[in-house]
């Protein structure tokens, strides 16, 4: 088995991990965590398949901005929360 | 377009059009809605009167307009089209004569006479229809358009009335709908003709054909109220007077009737229908809806009821007539079709004009009218007597007929279903006369609306359509055997059916 | 939580769905048609030297087309369900480090943005990279209190927002009114693709922002 | 402007972005200007077809399989005209609406156009990844004419809607990813010589995940539990839209693929696609039955009709009667669907609530839109002489030729359920209103544009002829 075959397996296997927990998790914040970090994941995965445009749009979009989106929506639902009587 | 294949077209016009301007006519436009009203009415005789001309001079009428590939409205004044489309078209006048004075000041009058038009339009289809699927078509308009005048009042009885007349009407129109698409995919898009078009398919078929006929005869029979399918007729009478009196007993009634005539002598041929030994159950399904209606119309003490379980007894007479194998049958059967609606209209004009003047609704409320309302009740008197076959009123002729047309078709046992619905007939229609003409009132009426005035019974506008209508099933039995009499146009078309086949 | 028999039947159903289609893919025989072949021949005619340009903006045009489409409806999306909202509240101002930096690192972004669209001829990159950069230092700027959220977008910036597409919508209007729905000719494929590319990368880091700067917390009207 | 077909994509592109630009709540003129121009582009699309058969666009001149194709043939020709000829009285009547319901939609301008290119570029695609692209196009700006309302209910049912239009999408999006795996290329022309009965498991998987994919969109039972809330929920105009439309187009490209690429594939689902449809009809009409709102029963209305769609599948053979029966069923429910919906907003405006007690005199007070109901209603039960009659009557046809008598049982029933549903709300407007009742005043144009669909839909019954030549013209 070369190196680069085992790091693939295993990035798949991170892959499903992270995608797992995100959506099993029950705290919020963890789940949105994970979520960030799959598509940092994902980022690598098109990286690896040779398609850098991808890569990058991945990594700006799925990851940065929708994982700071959901970070603030978060952070939203806590203030609501603690802001109830 | 030749000016034959327009003239159809121009009798479908005459009222479709008056009906749609009505619809948009504000409530307060009283005069010109009445004069649309004659005017289409009016009309539309004018144009019957040139068909019925053209066609005994053996002109064709007909116009066709294809909807589909394959599938075509075809429209035939023929004889037997011109028959039921005469009878409307005088009918559609005296009644809307009548409406006029029956809904004075009541509301929503656009909506009545609009869909009113929409309804003889519809007939008037039915009549011209030169296909199943045509016939089909104005056979559901029909139903549609009839519904809004049962739900009139906007009573909650009203409404229960049309939900049973609608559950009626549109499970037979899926029965009928079935049998004509069947018919369609076995024999292809075909016009009514003499004689009719299915004997051609030959033995492999007759199983097909003879479940088709069941379920042509199923869906014809709810509107022609054939027992068992007879049930929303009776609940319909919720309606105001004039449409019991044009669309439940004529028109209605008769698009059911008139589809039998149709499938029997145009689409299975009446030899085809006599060899697949079709003719006789509908017989017996005939006979047992004239007993049946007859003695349920016994103990009916509302006058509107008891007329309409008449009404199911006597368009049987039809259906019978058409089960007779032969010319007399058929005489019998297409006479009865014009004569039955003129005295039955007649009945019902009556029944509307006690109504609308004393707030008589029942039999046992009638001692002493025929004093109060001595025309009305003489108009009541003669229908009556047509009804129950007194010579030499219409009802007669049309029973003198069927009685021949039984002994022709060597089924003896007609002769007895006659007897004793003549019987019937004198039985509930008697004591009514009695109560009218030989009982005193004591005490009030129940709610005089219409005072008697200067020599006047009633309204006028009321008074009129039932004593031309009488009139006319006077005339009708006295001048039988003259030319240009019902009688005389039935035999023109028994003539032509029987033509294409009898020696 | 999901009771353990469901959770484990959605697993087996998942795992199975998994296993069928990798089964599947094993079996695949080779494509039938080969169409990197044909990309490469018409590469010359394209007005770009990258394929994956090539393609976008070019060959399969039309799709990208739909998808800004896409893009600007989604937008169009959030804006409808924000609402009417008052003027956005203004963020609390981050520490002036973390202010200095964004200071910094925004201009660098637009800098790279626009190298991006500039390399997405030749090499990776091009109009949406460069769009999402843009956006991210849109929001960072946000995030440190300098860039308020947005309120209802006013005329110029609905202007902004629409701009590359319809620059898009011009060009293959224009192009049609010739001829075929975006048939470039060869002669000017590149400068026009230039063209559409730079207004898509505006448009796109605003529509991206957007999406950021409406859904905020801080531009909303709880409080 | 010589080639309708792409003008049919990028004009309503142009003129949804020209509303963003003008701003909320405008744009209406712009967008009735220019479905005026769009009606005139797609009947003469219409007219070449019929004359000189299918044709298709080279986009960027390249030709499939390395650009896109866009093609017009008999069926999207029809659907094209479809389109159009419901959109345009919708925008007047959306006009209208909104002017009286002040600022309850503030871009109904833009999504409506956006949704209206996504449907036109949905009908010409030859391409399955484009296809995909129209497919998001059109759900995005449907789920966004839901959310648009804005109240919570409506954000809701909006959500749901997302939710099930996603994830159709993306079953669809991963078949075609299979399909390209398999053969190379996306192009329909391209692979419809390649697929037959033997192809591989994958291609077979792709199938039914794009299939799966489209009923989710298209809400056919037991898919359809998005739908009632979406539809019954969002504002009239938009009702009309997405009931008349939006779910025909996932139906236009079920039938599309399974009559042309999928051929092969398509006969293993046809008897399940039917049977899903009967159970359509029959769920969907017992729950129009029962609901107490205005809305909601029309919707329901549309679950059930979206039935006789797929009773469709299992008839389709070379006689073309189940295709004709498709096609006139889709124009006559569209037309009827959309009239319903117009009058349905039209009572609630009038008599300012939503239930059908409410409903009680209407018939005396906005009669011309009692009577558009009315007539749309000919057309969902299927009376003559409807268009909805002709499509029943070419459904019974092709059953009876085929000997499958099921079906027969369930065009027929389904009518009459049907029937009782519309006369629910027909009888309620014939009561006497209670004397507490008030009536609002309702702009004319609204009654009159619903009166005009629904008149459309009945008289297309009388002239089915040469829409059926035109649906029968192939590819050239």
């Amino acid at each position: 088995m070369s190196a680069s075959l085992a790091f693939d397996l295993l990035l798949a296997a991170a892959l499903l991990w992270s995608a797992w927990r995100a959506l099993a998790t029950p705290d919020i914040f963890r789940a949105v965590v994970l979520f960030i970090v799959f598509g940092l994941l994902l980022t690598l995965a098109w990286a690896r398949l040779a398609a850098p445009d991808i890569a990058l749009a991945e990594a700006a979009i799925g990851a940065g901005l929708t994982g700071a989106l959901l970070l603030d929506a978060v952070g939203a639902l806590g203030s609501r929360k603690d802001g109830a009587p | 377009m030749t000016l034959n294949e327009a003239l159809p077209l121009a009798v479908l016009a005459s009222s479709l059009a008056p009906g749609l301007i009505i619809f948009a006519l504000p409530e307060s436009r009283i005069r010109l809605r009445t004069a649309l009203n004659l005017f289409g009415a009016l009309a539309k005789l004018v144009l019957v009167g040139v068909l019925l001309a053209g066609v005994a001079a053996g002109e064709d009428y007909g116009f066709r307009h294809a909807v589909l590939p394959g599938l075509e409205l075809v429209f035939k004044a023929d004889a037997l089209a011109l028959l039921f489309v005469t009878l409307s078209a005088l009918l559609w006048l005296f009644t809307t004569l009548y409406a006029i004075g029956y809904l004075e000041g009541s509301p929503h009058r656009s909506r009545f006479f609009g869909f009113f038009s929409l309804c003889v339009t519809a007939t008037m289809g039915i009549a011209m229809a030169g296909n199943l699927f045509t016939f089909f078509v104005f056979y559901e308009l029909l139903t549609l358009a009839t519904f809004p005048l049962v739900v009139h009042r906007g009573t909650p009885q009203a409404m229960r009335g049309g939900t049973v007349y609608l559950a009626y009407t549109l499970g037979g129109g899926a029965l009928l709908l079935t049998g004509i698409v069947w018919l369609h995919g076995l024999a292809g898009s075909a016009d009514f003709a003499h004689g009719g078009y299915l004997s051609a398919l030959g033995p492999d078929y007759d199983g097909q054909l003879q479940l088709v006929f069941l379920l042509l005869i199923a869906g014809l029979g709810v509107k022609a109220a054939l027992v068992p399918l007879h049930g929303w007729l009776p609940r319909a009478m919720v309606a105001p007077a004039p449409v019991s009196a044009l669309l439940h007993a004529v028109a209605v009634v008769k698009a059911g009737a008139f589809g039998v005539v149709r499938i029997v002598y145009e689409v299975y041929g009446v030899e085809f229908a006599q060899s697949l030994d079709l003719l006789t159950p509908l017989a017996v399904a005939a006979a047992v809806t004239i007993v049946w209606g007859s003695i349920r119309a016994l103990f009916q003490d509302d006058l509107k009821k008891r007329l309409a379980f008449s009404t199911v007894s006597q368009v049987s007479y039809i259906v019978l007539g058409v089960a007779l194998f032969g010319p007399l049958g058929t005489i019998g059967a297409l006479v009865h079709l014009v004569h039955q609606g003129v005295m039955k209209i007649t009945l019902f004009f009556c029944a509307g004009n006690y109504a609308e003047t004393l707030g008589v609704h029942k039999v046992s409320e009638m001692d002493g009218a025929g004093r109060r309302m001595p025309w009305t009740s003489a108009a009541f008197t003669v229908a009556a007597f047509g009804m129950i076959g007194v010579p030499p009123l219409a009802g007669f002729v049309s029973k003198w007929y069927l009685g021949l047309g039984a002994l022709e078709a060597g089924m003896p046992w007609v002769l007895a279903v006659l007897a004793a619905s003549s019987l019937l007939n004198a039985a509930y229609f008697l004591p009514i006369l009695h109560r009218l003409w030989f009982r005193s009132r004591d005490g009030a009426w129940p709610e005089e609306h219409i005072p008697a005035r200067g020599g006047l019974e009633t309204s006028p506008l009321l008074l009129a359509p039932p004593l031309v209508t009488a009139a006319a099933a006077l005339a009708f039995g006295l001048l039988a055997s003259s030319c240009a009499s019902p009688l005389d146009w039935a035999r023109l078309i028994a003539d032509r059916e029987y033509l294409s086949w009898s020696p | 939580m999901i009771p353990l028999l469901k959770r484990v039947a959605v697993i087996l159903a998942a795992a199975s769905f998994a296993g069928a289609l990798v089964v599947a893919m094993l079996d695949l025989p080779a494509p039938t048609v080969h169409l990197p072949a044909a990309v490469e021949a018409n590469m010359a005619a394209s007005g770009v030297a990258h394929p994956v340009t090539a393609v976008l903006l070019n060959f399969r045009g039309y799709d990208t087309l739909l998808e800004v489409g896409v893009l600007l409806l989604a937008l169009l999306g959030v804006l409808a369900v924000t609402g009417v909202r008052a003027a956005p509240r203004a963020v609390a101002p981050a520490e002036p480090a973390k202010r200095m930096l964004a200071r910094l690192l925004a201009p660098l972004m637009m800098l790279v943005a626009v190298y991006l669209l500039w390399a997405g001829a030749i090499q990776p990159g091009g109009a949406f990279q460069a769009g999402a950069v843009l956006a991210a230092a849109a929001v960072l700027l946000h995030l440190t209190g300098i860039l308020p959220g947005w309120g209802a977008p006013g005329p110029r910036l609905r202007v902004s927002l629409a701009a590359g597409f319809l620059i898009f919508l011009a060009v293959a209007g224009a192009l049609l009114a010739r001829g075929a729905l975006l048939a470039y000719p060869p002669a000017q494929a590149g400068m026009l693709i230039l063209l559409i590319e730079a207004g898509l990368m505006v448009s796109l880091g605003l529509i991206l922002a957007g999406l950021f700067l409406l859904l905020s917390r801080d531009s909303g009207d709880e409080a | 402007m010589t080639d309708p077909v792409a003008w049919l994509i990028l004009l309503p592109l142009v003129w949804a972005t020209g509303a963003f630009v003008l701003g909320p709540g405008r744009g209406a003129r712009l967008a009735i200007g220019a479905l005026l121009v769009q009606c005139a582009l797609a009947l003469q699309l219409a007219v070449e077809v019929l004359a000189y058969g299918g044709r298709t666009h080279p986009v960027g001149g390249w030709g499939a399989p390395l650009g896109i194709d866009l093609a017009a043939d008999g069926l999207s020709a029809v659907m094209l005209l479809l389109a159009q000829a419901l959109a345009l009285p919708l925008a007047v009547y959306a006009r209208a609406y909104f002017a009286e319901n002040a600022p309850t939609v503030r871009y109904f301008w833009p999504l409506a156009g956006f949704l209206l290119a996504g449907i036109n570029a949905l009908f010409l695609a030859a391409d399955l990844f484009n296809l995909y692209v129209t497919l998001e196009l059109v759900g995005l700006a449907a789920v966004g004419l839901v959310a648009a309302g804005g109240t919570a209910r409506q954000v809701a049912a909006a959500l749901r809607y997302l939710f099930a239009a996603l994830a159709g999408s993306l079953l669809y999006l991963l078949g075609v990813a299979l399909i390209y795996g398999a053969y190379g290329t996306v192009s329909l022309e391209t692979l419809a010589p390649l697929v037959d009965a033997r192809a591989p498991a994958a291609v077979w998987i792709a199938g039914g995940l794009m299939l799966a994919g489209l009923m989710l969109k298209t809400a056919i039972f037991p898919f359809h539990y998005w739908l009632p809330p979406a539809h019954g929920g969002a504002p009239a105009p938009v009702s009309a839209l997405l009931s008349a439309l939006v779910v025909k187009a996932s139906f236009y490209l079920i039938l599309r693929l399974s009559l042309d690429v999928f051929a092969p594939l398509a006969a293993a689902a046809a008897t399940v696609l039917g049977l899903l449809g009967a159970a359509a009809i029959v769920w969907g009409s017992w729950q129009a039955l029962r609901t107490d709102h205005i809305k909601m029963l029309v919707a329901w209305s549309t679950v059930a009709q979206l039935g006789y769609l797929f009773l469709v599948f299992p008839l389709l053979a070379p006689d073309g009667l189940a295709l004709q029966a498709g096609g006139m069923q889709a124009i006559a429910h569209g037309l009827a669907k959309a009239a319903m919906f117009a009058a349905a907003g039209v009572l609630m405006l009038a008599t300012g609530r939503d239930t059908l007690v409410g409903l009680a005199g209407v018939a005396g007070r906005v009669p011309l839109t009692l009577f558009a109901f009315g007539l749309a209603g000919v057309t969902l039960m299927g009376l003559p002489p409807s268009g909805g009659f002709l499509a029943k009557w070419l459904l019974i046809e092709a059953a009876l030729t085929h000997g499958q008598w099921g079906w027969v049982a369930v065009v027929i029933g389904g009518g009459l359920l049907a029937a009782a549903y519309v006369f629910r709300v027909l009888r309620q407007a014939f009561l006497l209103a209670p004397a507490d009742s008030r009536f609002h005043p309702v702009p004319r144009s609204m009654e009159w544009t619903a009166f005009v669909l629904a008149a459309a839909s009945v008289l297309l019954g009388l002239r089915g002829v040469e829409l059926m030549a035109l649906l029968a013209r192939g590819a050239a």
